[in-house]
């Protein structure tokens, strides 16, 4: 059954590329990396079932907070065309 | 009160489950790398009660389960848009006053928002929640007016 | 499965290889970068390789897009197109790649137990690290302990590597905001920003 | 008994997160432009993998394996907490960049209908897949013109 699930994650690796190909826009593929960062760490977690060994877990945890802060640096320079720049202050930004 | 320990007893809980040995040399290595992470985060200066909400614990296991409902029903209309053979969408961008008093209640009400598909917190100044939502019916019925009042309550007396 | 989760994975790489020379825009190719990053270490989960899919996770997605973008900042976002015919790389390449792909017509077979490879010094690491060292983990142990040097010498030239990048990129703008510039900091900022330098 | 009560639950969890994932990611095809697909993604990070996970999670308790399911969770949490944060960013950045989201009447839904078919009424309809892989060239030209 963990098979189906795995499938089903390829699936949408594929179609998630797909998007990130097509672009049209950085935004669209910043959110194909972001997508496919989060499909990457759903595969590894149904995989180790498949196989039947599931300690490959503390990856899929490592991945997700490296999908994350990959996101942010990729926005980060987006928005300010800097990586070392801080955010201009307003008040009342969260 | 002060939070370091508690983030001190958190960091190592964290490490003996992940770890699962319980021999001297890990115990070790653990209690070396939590006082090593406390450390760092107390001379920075971030452990305050917006980074480590210890206040919000008991009523966020109340909100928690709501929240995932609600996830849950917002993901079923979204899929309905998405499956229908022609798609029938209306985006737009709404404004609204958010009731919570603290930036700590404004974070948790704007992600509640983004984590619910189909509406997105796109920009926040002082109360007023910029939203963008795929379809109008997400954002002017009164689910968003319940989930407002719930982080309220969440953000509870003490503010 | 395992076979079917390879092709899925090969086809993927394969496409954001080929997407990533057509285009020219320079940050979808970092973006395109990562993904490839992310689908090897996939890959790499698949083949048991652990150790190394973390590493491709964490520098090749994580790192390497952050310096890529780090260096567009500073060259501008578009690629000019080459100004010589791409026949001649593209036999090397081919030469190359047919030439490798020859050698591992040698190699035993992927994954085999009998492989030479795997009764070197393997065999005693798999069996005596846990009295040796003590540590439950028997790629840590060989990385950290019985190739002790060799990692530490690795890690020395990655450490120079990554401070050496870092002074490239940021030389330039501590230089730039001595000079007075730092409205860019502020305001300016925007996303097209970078494009016009 | 205890036993097939589980393996259905399981199963139950597994397809309905395969079935929201691909869901969402078929709208990260479909839907008309970046911020609409935003929702389709919010998908795929909430219930497809939420769903996914906690199917794992509940084989991996019923399994024995306790500390598996504690990981399993850890994971989710993370991937909760981090997805909002990433897709305002993605939101925010858009704005600050100068794409404007497609709103009700506005000119480009109409003009990626008028490609569509018959149906000409202009009240927020687009056409499906096709339609919108056949623009995306020309777009793609014009995005890189805006950087």
């Amino acid at each position: 059954m963990f098979a189906v699930s795995a499938a089903a994650v390829l699936v949408c690796m594929v179609l998630a590329m797909l998007r990130a190909v097509l672009g049209p826009t950085a935004y669209d593929r910043v959110l194909a990396l972001n997508n496919i960062g989060t499909k990457t760490v759903v595969l590894i977690a149904v995989l180790g079932f498949v196989n039947g060994r599931p300690d490959f877990l503390d990856l899929a945890l490592a991945y997700a907070l490296i999908n994350f802060i990959g996101t942010i640096a990729v926005l980060k320079y987006i928005e300010y065309g800097d990586l070392g720049a801080s955010a201009p202050r307003e008040t009342g930004t969260e | 009160m002060n939070r370091a320990p508690w983030l001190w007893a958190i960091l190592f809980a964290l490490w003996l489950v992940l770890s699962w040995h319980f021999t001297p040399l890990f115990l070790f290595f653990g209690v070396v790398t939590c006082s090593i992470a406390v450390l760092v985060v107390t001379r920075m200066g971030i452990l305050d009660r917006e980074s480590l909400p210890l206040h919000l614990a008991w009523r966020a296991a109340a909100y928690v389960p709501w929240l995932v409902w609600e996830i849950f029903k917002s993901n079923v209309r979204v899929a309905r848009i998405i499956l229908s053979p022609r798609i029938r969408v209306d985006p737009s961008i709404v404004h609204f006053q958010a009731s919570q008093r603290t930036d700590l209640g404004r974070f948790i009400y704007a992600n509640s928002i983004t984590l619910t598909p189909g509406t997105v917190t796109t920009g926040i100044v002082g109360d007023d929640f910029e939203v963008h939502a795929i379809v109008q019916e997400e954002i002017d019925g009164s689910e968003e007016n319940t989930m407002n009042r719930r982080v309220a309550r969440l953000e509870g007396e003490a503010g | 499965m395992s076979i079917v989760v390879d092709i899925v994975l090969v086809t993927l790489l394969a496409v954001a290889g080929i997407a990533l020379l057509r285009i020219r825009n320079l940050f979808a190719v970092v973006m395109l970068a990562g993904i490839y990053s992310l689908l090897s270490a996939g890959l790499f989960t698949v083949m048991d390789a652990v150790d190394v899919a973390f590493t491709e996770a964490a520098v090749g997605a994580g790192i390497s897009t952050v310096l890529f973008l780090g260096a567009l900042a500073l060259a501008g976002h578009h690629e000019n197109r080459p100004g010589h015919t791409p026949l001649l790389p593209l036999i090397v390449v081919s030469v190359t790649g047919l030439a490798l792909v020859y050698g591992t017509i040698d190699m035993p077979g992927f994954g085999g137990a009998d492989n030479p490879v795997h009764h070197h010094v393997a065999d005693h690491y798999l069996k005596e690290s846990p009295n040796e060292i003590d540590i439950p983990n028997v790629v840590t142990a060989v990385l950290a302990s019985y190739r002790g040097y060799d990692t530490w010498g690795e890690v020395t030239v990655v450490f120079a590597a990554a401070v050496g990048v870092m002074l490239l990129l940021m030389g330039g703008r501590r230089s730039r905001a001595a000079a007075g510039d730092n409205g860019r900091v502020g305001g300016d900022g925007q996303a097209g920003g970078a494009g016009d330098r | 008994m205890m036993g097939d009560i589980v393996t259905v639950v399981v199963w139950l969890l597994l397809l309905s997160g395969g079935f929201f994932m691909v869901t969402g990611s078929l709208g990260m095809v479909r839907l008309p432009d970046v911020f609409t697909r935003m929702h389709a993604a919010g998908m795929v990070d909430t219930m497809g993998a939420g769903l996914t996970l906690a199917g794992l999670c509940v084989y991996s308790l019923h399994d024995g394996t306790g500390l598996v399911a504690v990981r399993l969770v850890l994971v989710l949490g993370f991937l909760w907490f981090t997805s909002p944060i990433a897709t305002h960013a993605v939101a925010k950045a858009a704005l600050s960049g100068g794409t404007t989201p497609y709103t009700v009447g506005d000119a480009r839904l109409r003009a990626g209908q008028a490609g569509a078919g018959p149906d000409g009424a202009g009240e927020g309809r687009t056409g499906a897949a096709p339609d919108s892989t056949r623009k995306a060239p020309a777009e793609d030209e014009r995005g890189r013109g805006d950087r």
